[in-house]
């Protein structure tokens, strides 16, 4: 898309705006705030909805103080439940009213789980958001798989990998690859902690990662690149190609040995309180966890061999929001540099930006906590699709965790 | 056209889907009364009461009191009090917040207020319990409170719904007396309710006898003692034993042979009523009776007497030593027998 | 007259059941309290530490330093009151209805209205959202105060309706032979004499309405929040951080635990008990 | 009881003028406000939740009703019909520990003892604590290597798991220690309804104590204690952030499988099982009426 | 070794907190007797029995039944029954469960049992209403239920604490005498606690007088009626007027003037008490005393007489009409008058 091209709603022919103060349609990134800024002034307020456990201190320290000061906007803040949030706005957009929050913080598959019930604005803020031209071009428009077409900002990038301790274990004993965290686990029952694939981010990943990993070939081309699923296919593909035979060989083998958690901080808990030595974890999660003394120092990460998955959460302008110039301005402001390169200095939050180095935020002892860079460019993969992704959690209950 | 009674009450009934409470009743009672209604437990008192109060609803007749037509009036309106059984004082005011509740919602001035409570508190002896609390005081002292709740109304008519009934054997006692002389020194116009007929009979100018929703028989308690009409009198009120005889020149002849005299000229078969005080057991080797035991009540002796084959009691004063059982004794008439007015029949 | 004859077994104050009880609650009650307190302050707390190695007021400044708190608390208290208050104004007549008349149907509306004990809220939760966005309450304080009612009327109409059926009725007829039309005597003698189980109603309510999550937010949020909707996203059992939640905790038990500490002198155990004790 | 034969039964309510029943509309006009106002929030959205169940009227584009989907997987599925199972057995085993706590203690509470008034607020303030701090604080403690662990090896004990335990012992231990104050509060109330004399009358027709407890005792108090054990129950089975925290991953409760499916927008299963969790509360209902009216309430007869 | 009462109690006292209940109290009884305990509320006369019984432990003080010590042993292993004010019916058990469960605690063998309850349930006239529950029940019979579950134990000693103070007037006077009637046939030894005088003297073979904790006198109820000791016994057994008087060789001169004969040989001051029934009077315009009201009580009249500056009452037959109130009476002595043991003083 062209810095200078007119905007146009993305996937139907009109905005799916009640409250669009401005003329959409002439919006351009050269004339994105001589013409938002004095309409967000305007409106005067913005309501925000965040989602992430860890990110209300990257609001209340690096976004609404500047933004504020900067534009005299207000910013109210609102920590929410995702799953709450998603069904209010769903029930709300259903109801054809005026969207509570103009801009929201979501999880990354949020563009691909409401497809079909949209909340999100179809305004392609990806080509109009001056910020945005300093982002990676496939994340401002696909997420999880799913392309969007622009309208859900890639604000965080985030990895999952193995958190251990490593002064519980020493460094050759860390599982370099999926066979090896067999044997470990093996070695050392109750020792490995996963969290569940239906309770927490880290422990899906590993599901999909370990998929990943060990499917090949044609079934390895439909996970990582047919894109085209609906639910139906996706299931009926994970129950019956038989491609995930190895899959569920490797996970009944392994789950007995560990302990399966009920969450990312149940699993880093586990590893604080000594109790395992290597677990699942969020790379950004538990680095917030150290610097709050819930890790020891001694905490280390690192990824296995053939992948471990990692991807994005967004930030979006609400369907109907009611502010919603003042919603873009804030947006912008988020993915802007100063905020961005302070989420990865103190939140170890990786960005989108093409502008920040990991090296340049975060010193050298931070960064024993992160993931190393050099296995970060080796094994980082992206995710599968939504649709593949629901599937495969059904399919471990069926294959594994009703026959444990 | 004639003065009419106090309160006039003409055919009130009241029936239940299922039962018929109280059957069409009249009743005339003058200024200055104090009647009892005396029945066993479920003759319809309480209904009866209850509907002059205005608490339930007539299913026919009119009352008049006070010359003004009340039956139709909602209890607010009418210028009747009540003394409830449960006494029903207000557990949550002071005996004072219990005895201004009626003066405060009938609006009577302040002043009025204090003057009439002041009163009913001064002859009710309540002076030091005006700030307790229902739940500390006594049964009796409660009673007191619950009659100067109503006094201080100054109603037309004041109802009592066996107020004594919940106190034990000696408060109740003194209480009958003492409640006797609040209605003499008020003056009012007072329907008292009861089971006891102890106190029917020391309290009442007349007794209204009541029986499964209908009135019996009314009169007062000398007559209805001594000389009752009918059998469920006689028995209600008091001990009497009753027994077919055949009357003839104002004698009978009694089941056991003995003749005596008898208070009516009737003729042929007829239904005695004999109060235990109208025979005097003496001790006599070839009397008619064996005494098969005795009740030993402080002023008397009752004594269980078997004559013929009719067991009768019969008392004497206790100043000596109780005649032991086994005894054979004479029955000596004290006074003329009494003739009930129903048709003789077998006295069961 | 029934005059209580009671004479216990045993007069003495049992010093052992004392000593027996005492350290039973600390074990079961105060330690899981007092890991919620440490962690609060907690600076480091890995093991063999039995308390934290180091104490900290960080996690305590993050969250009171959030603006909206001190609004959320306010609005929170104030919804909780309203909610109180209504839920015994509603349900005193029904409650009444309940206990003193026999009427068709009696033991189905009964039930209906012990329902919401038993339907879970999530089932409700979106209905009601729904309904009231088309009724225009949604983002409200009333439609908030409302949508809480669901979940502490039930309660209230039980306790009422026990405590209203064992009001003597000759209470009721000496305040109307006495001069009161039926509704002065309601206002006069049955209002008073259910004070005591108003006052345990009404802090079960408050605590309840102080304490809603799920209902309060698909309604409200974000314009009408309350403190849990503030502050329970700290709770999210997945992303649980054990300091911040600890300091949340505490906020959200404060008010509550001085409720019950003020209550435990006016709340009589017999009220709640007869009002639950017989469905 | 006062006197002899029954008394004359009481007018109910109102004595109004016209007739001594209120009439149906007065009636229906006290119950309006809770009832009305029930119907109108709670019932709307209970009916169209049930009828949510079949996958009817859910919006537009989502109405695939009507349809038994739901109810086959709740039904069909091992995954759900594990979670019924389970969560029967949360409930059952939260409402037994609660009852082995909860009469012992409230039988301490009828005695007197030094602080009786204190222990009595004290005890209740698990009443007071929302349940996911419960489950938080639970964690804290029973979790491996939590504080109870760190306490027992100081004395070269271990602990056994206790959190996401096959058998749920956490889960239990922390749905009772919530639900002990609210079943032992009954309780007290239950037992003082029987009259003290009833029990002298036991110990004097020659039981011993533990004989005058079982036999008259709890008897007695039996409908106070089932209507606890019911209300314990439904609280236990609704429960959600409880064995969500401190649970096994598998088998979850259907309270979590709601829960999630909520978080997956799958509202006729949602529906589907919040009925079957309310079919189950009030099948469990209906058996209490039917059991508890064989037994006599202990303010019937006998007592003054 | 000379044989000891079958039930014998030495020293035995309760005190509490606050109060003493009971003070040190001996007493013995026999085989077969029946006793009353009578006194006012709050005596002491629940603790006493609650002590027999075993639920109320003595402060000091022992108890001897059928010759063994038995103060010391729980209830459950006394072979004692009680009767309870409220009857104590086991609500949730049938009258056959109610009248078993004694039984079954005991372990009576199941023949046993069986003959034991057809026994009781014959005596009582329970035969329809074994199948029934407590509340199914009228006062009555359930007072025959608490009776027969009694008697089933066969005890050796049956305790009644106020069986009848919560049924009414009419009732209570039925089933003292059936309760008498079953005493004798069971021929057990009982003790039995009232307050109403009534009932103590017409049931009792001795009566034990109590007021505040301790036991005022002892005995028959003739004695105790006729001549009591003290003032309290004489007040609280009947009706009675105290008046101090000085004697003299048989003879008192009364506060208004006139003789009368006394069943003492004491002179100087003394106290006496006056039954109604010891003064007859009689219509005479030069008479000591003034009527200023009557008592109707159907067998008698109570006059209140106004002699002198004394309020006292005497009583007649209530054969013919009342004699009015404000008419002047003569006071003609019936029976010696009455010297109380307690040295004279202000007879209040
Ligand atoms: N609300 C009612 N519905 C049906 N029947 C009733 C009602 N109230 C009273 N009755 C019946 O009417 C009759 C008279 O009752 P009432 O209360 O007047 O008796 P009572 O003479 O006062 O009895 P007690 O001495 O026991 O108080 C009884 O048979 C009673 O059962
Ligand atoms: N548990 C107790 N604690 C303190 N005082 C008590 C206790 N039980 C009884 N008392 C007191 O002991 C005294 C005797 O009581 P008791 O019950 O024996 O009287 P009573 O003669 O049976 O009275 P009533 O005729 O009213 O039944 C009373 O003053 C009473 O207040
Ligand atoms: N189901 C949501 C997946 C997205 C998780 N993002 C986690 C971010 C943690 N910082
Ligand atoms: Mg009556
Ligand atoms: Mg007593």
């Amino acid at each position: 898309a062209s810095a200078s091209a007119d905007m146009k709603p993305v996937g139907t022919d009109s905005f799916n705006m009640k409250h669009l103060d401005f003329d959409a349609a002439t919006l351009t990134r050269e004339n994105f705030y001589d013409v938002l800024v004095p309409v967000a002034k305007q409106e005067g307020e913005v309501n925000l909805y965040s989602f992430a456990a860890s990110f209300p201190v990257f609001w209340k320290e690096a976004v609404i103080p500047g933004f504020e000061k900067k534009y005299g906007i207000r910013v109210n803040f609102y920590d929410v439940k995702e799953d709450v949030a998603k069904q209010q706005l769903i029930a709300v957009h259903q109801a054809d009213q005026d969207s509570p929050a103009d801009a929201y913080f979501a999880p990354g598959p949020t563009p691909a789980e409401t497809r079909n019930t949209p909340i999100i604005a179809n305004l392609p803020l990806a080509d109009v958001l001056p910020e945005a031209k300093n982002f990676d071009e496939t994340l401002l428009h696909v997420s999880f798989g799913f392309d969007h077409g622009g309208t859900f900002m890639p604000l965080h990038r985030d990895q999952t990998g193995m958190g251990y301790n490593s002064a519980l274990m020493k460094p050759e004993e860390v599982p370099a690859d999926f066979p090896a965290l067999l044997a470990y686990a093996k070695a050392h029952p109750k020792q490995v902690a996963i969290t569940s694939p239906l309770k927490g981010g880290s422990g899906e990943n590993f599901l999909y990662a370990l998929a990943q990993s060990m499917l090949t070939g044609e079934c390895h081309d439909k996970l990582a690149s047919d894109f085209g699923w609906d639910d139906a296919a996706a299931a009926e593909w994970v129950k019956t190609s038989g491609c995930f035979t190895p899959v569920w060989a490797y996970l009944r083998e392994l789950t007995p040995l560990v302990e399966v958690t009920n969450g990312n901080a149940d699993t880093q808990n586990l590893i604080a309180n000594n109790a395992a030595t290597i677990g699942t974890v969020w790379e950004d999660y538990a680095y917030t966890f150290v610097q709050d003394k819930q890790l020891p120092e001694t905490y280390r990460i690192t990824l296995l061999a053939n992948g471990q998955d990692g991807g994005g959460d967004g930030i979006f302008v609400v369907r109907n929001a009611v502010h919603p110039a003042a919603a873009m301005l804030l947006i912008d402001y988020a993915m802007s540099y100063e905020p961005q390169f302070w989420k990865m200095k103190n939140m170890a939050s990786r960005t989108a930006r093409k502008d920040i180095a990991i090296t340049d935020a975060i010193d050298a002892k931070n960064a024993q906590f992160l993931v190393p860079e050099a296995i970060y460019r080796k094994y980082a993969i992206g995710y599968p699709t939504v649709p593949v992704m629901t599937a495969m959690r059904d399919a471990y209950v069926a294959e594994i965790v009703s026959k444990m | 056209m004639t003065s009419m009674a106090h309160l006039r009450i003409a055919g009130l009934t009241k029936s239940f889907a299922d039962a018929v409470a109280l059957h069409p009743t009249d009743l005339d009672v003058e200024q200055g009364e104090f009647i009892t209604l005396l029945g066993p437990s479920g003759c319809g008192k309480s209904t009866f009461l209850r509907m002059l109060m205005g608490i339930a609803a007539p299913s026919g007749g009119a009352i008049w009191l006070a010359g003004a037509r009340i039956d139709a009036m909602p209890p607010e309106k009418r210028n009747i009090a009540m003394v409830f059984q449960s006494y029903a004082l207000f557990p949550h005011l002071s005996v004072l917040g219990n005895l201004a509740f009626g003066l405060k919602m009938k609006k009577v001035p302040k002043a009025e207020q204090e003057r009439r409570i002041a009163h009913a508190v001064r002859i009710c002896n309540l002076g030091p319990y005006v700030a307790r609390m229902p739940r500390q005081l006594s049964g009796g002292q409660q009673q007191r409170v619950a009659l100067a709740r109503a006094i201080v109304m100054e109603p037309d008519l004041l109802l009592f719904d066996e107020p004594l009934s919940n106190l034990d054997a000696k408060l109740r006692e003194t209480l009958r007396e003492e409640l006797l002389t609040l209605h003499r020194r008020v003056g009012g116009t007072s329907i008292y309710v009861t089971h006891d007929q102890d106190e029917a009979m020391s309290m009442s100018d007349r007794i209204v006898v009541m029986n499964e929703g209908r009135v019996v028989e009314t009169g007062t308690p000398f007559d209805l003692y001594r000389a009752p009409r009918s059998r469920f009198t006689a028995r209600f009120l008091g001990r009497t034993t009753l027994v077919d005889a055949l009357a003839g020149k104002g004698m009978a002849r009694l089941p056991w042979g003995q003749m005596m005299p008898i208070d009516s000229a009737a003729s042929g078969p007829v239904a005695l009523s004999i109060r235990p005080e109208d025979l005097d057991p003496a001790l006599d080797p070839d009397g008619a009776g064996v005494v098969t035991g005795f009740q030993f009540l402080g002023s008397a002796v009752f004594y269980h007497v078997l004559a013929g084959d009719i067991r009768l009691t019969a008392s004497a004063p206790a100043r000596e030593a109780p005649i032991p059982a086994g005894s054979r004794v004479a029955l000596i008439s004290r006074a003329p027998l009494h003739v009930l007015d129903d048709s003789a029949g077998a006295a069961s | 007259m029934a005059r209580s004859s009671r004479i216990p077994f045993s007069t003495d104050d049992s010093l052992w059941l004392a000593i027996g009880l005492y350290s039973a609650l600390v074990l079961v009650i105060g330690v899981p309290l007092a890991m919620i307190v440490l962690w609060s302050f907690a600076d480091g707390w890995f093991p063999p530490a039995l308390i934290p190695t180091a104490f900290t007021l960080e996690h305590w400044r993050q969250i009171v330093e959030d603006r909206g708190l001190a609004e959320a608390t306010l609005r929170s208290i104030l919804i909780a009151t309203t909610v109180t208050a209504l839920s015994g104004v509603i349900a005193l007549p029904t409650a009444w209805a309940m206990a003193r008349f026999p009427f068709r149907m009696k033991r189905a509306v009964e039930m209906f209205v012990l329902a919401p004990l038993i339907v879970p809220g999530l089932v409700v939760a979106v209905g009601v959202g729904q309904l009231f966005l088309s009724l225009r309450l949604a983002y409200t304080v009333p439609g908030v105060i409302l949508v809480q009612l669901i979940g502490t009327l039930p309660l209230m109409i039980r306790l009422l309706s026990a405590s209203l059926g064992t009001i003597p009725e000759d209470l009721l007829l000496a305040a109307r032979a006495l001069g009161a039309s039926p509704l002065r005597a309601m206002l006069a003698v049955v209002l008073p004499l259910s004070v005591p189980t108003l006052v345990a109603g009404g802090l079960l309510t408050f605590v309840e309405s102080f304490q809603e999550f799920d209902m309060s937010f698909i309604v409200g949020a974000p314009l009408v929040e309350t403190l849990p909707v503030r502050l329970f996203f700290y709770l999210d059992g997945s992303g649980i951080r054990f300091t911040s939640a600890a300091v949340v905790s505490l906020i959200l038990l404060a008010p509550v635990l001085i409720v019950f500490v003020l209550a435990g002198r006016i709340m009589r155990d017999d009220v709640m008990a007869s009002g639950m004790g017989k469905l | 009881m006062s006197s002899t034969t029954a008394r004359a039964p009481r007018h109910d309510g109102w004595p109004a003028m016209k007739g001594d029943q209120p009439n149906g509309r007065t009636i229906a006009l006290l119950l309006l406000p809770g009832v009305g106002l029930l119907a109108l929030l709670f019932g709307i959205p209970l009916v169209s939740g049930i009828f949510g169940s079949f996958g009817l009227g859910m919006g537009a584009g989502r109405n695939a009703g009507p349809t038994l989907a739901s109810y086959a997987k709740v039904f069909g599925d091992p995954r759900y019909l594990a979670g019924l199972r389970t969560t029967l057995y949360y409930g059952a085993m939260a409402v037994l520990v609660d009852l082995v706590v909860a009469i012992p203690l409230a039988l301490a509470l009828g005695r007197s003892f030094v602080g009786r008034k204190l222990f009595n607020g004290l005890y209740k303030i698990p009443l007071a604590v929302p349940g996911i701090v419960v489950a938080f604080a639970m964690l804290t403690l029973l979790e491996q290597g939590g504080f109870l662990s760190r306490v027992l090896h100081l004395v070269g004990l271990s602990l056994p798991r206790l959190v996401r335990d096959p058998w749920g012992i956490g889960v239990i231990a922390a749905m009772a220690w919530k639900d002990i104050p609210f079943m032992t509060l009954i309780i007290v109330g239950s037992f003082a309804a029987v009259p003290e004399e009833l029990l002298h009358a036991a110990r004097a027709f020659g039981a011993s104590p533990l004989r005058a407890f079982l036999k008259v005792r709890l008897p007695l108090a039996m409908p106070g204690i089932t209507a606890a054990i019911l209300l314990s129950f439904i609280r236990s089975t609704g429960s959600f952030v409880i064995p969500d925290v401190l649970g096994a991953s598998y088998p979850l409760p259907l309270s979590v499988l709601m829960y999630q499916a909520f978080r997956d927008s799958n509202w006729p299963l949602v529906y589907a099982i919040g009925t079957v969790l309310m079919l189950a509360s009030f099948l469990i209902l209906l058996s209490y009426y039917f059991l508890t009216a064989r037994i006599v309430a202990p303010a019937g007869g006998g007592g003054r």
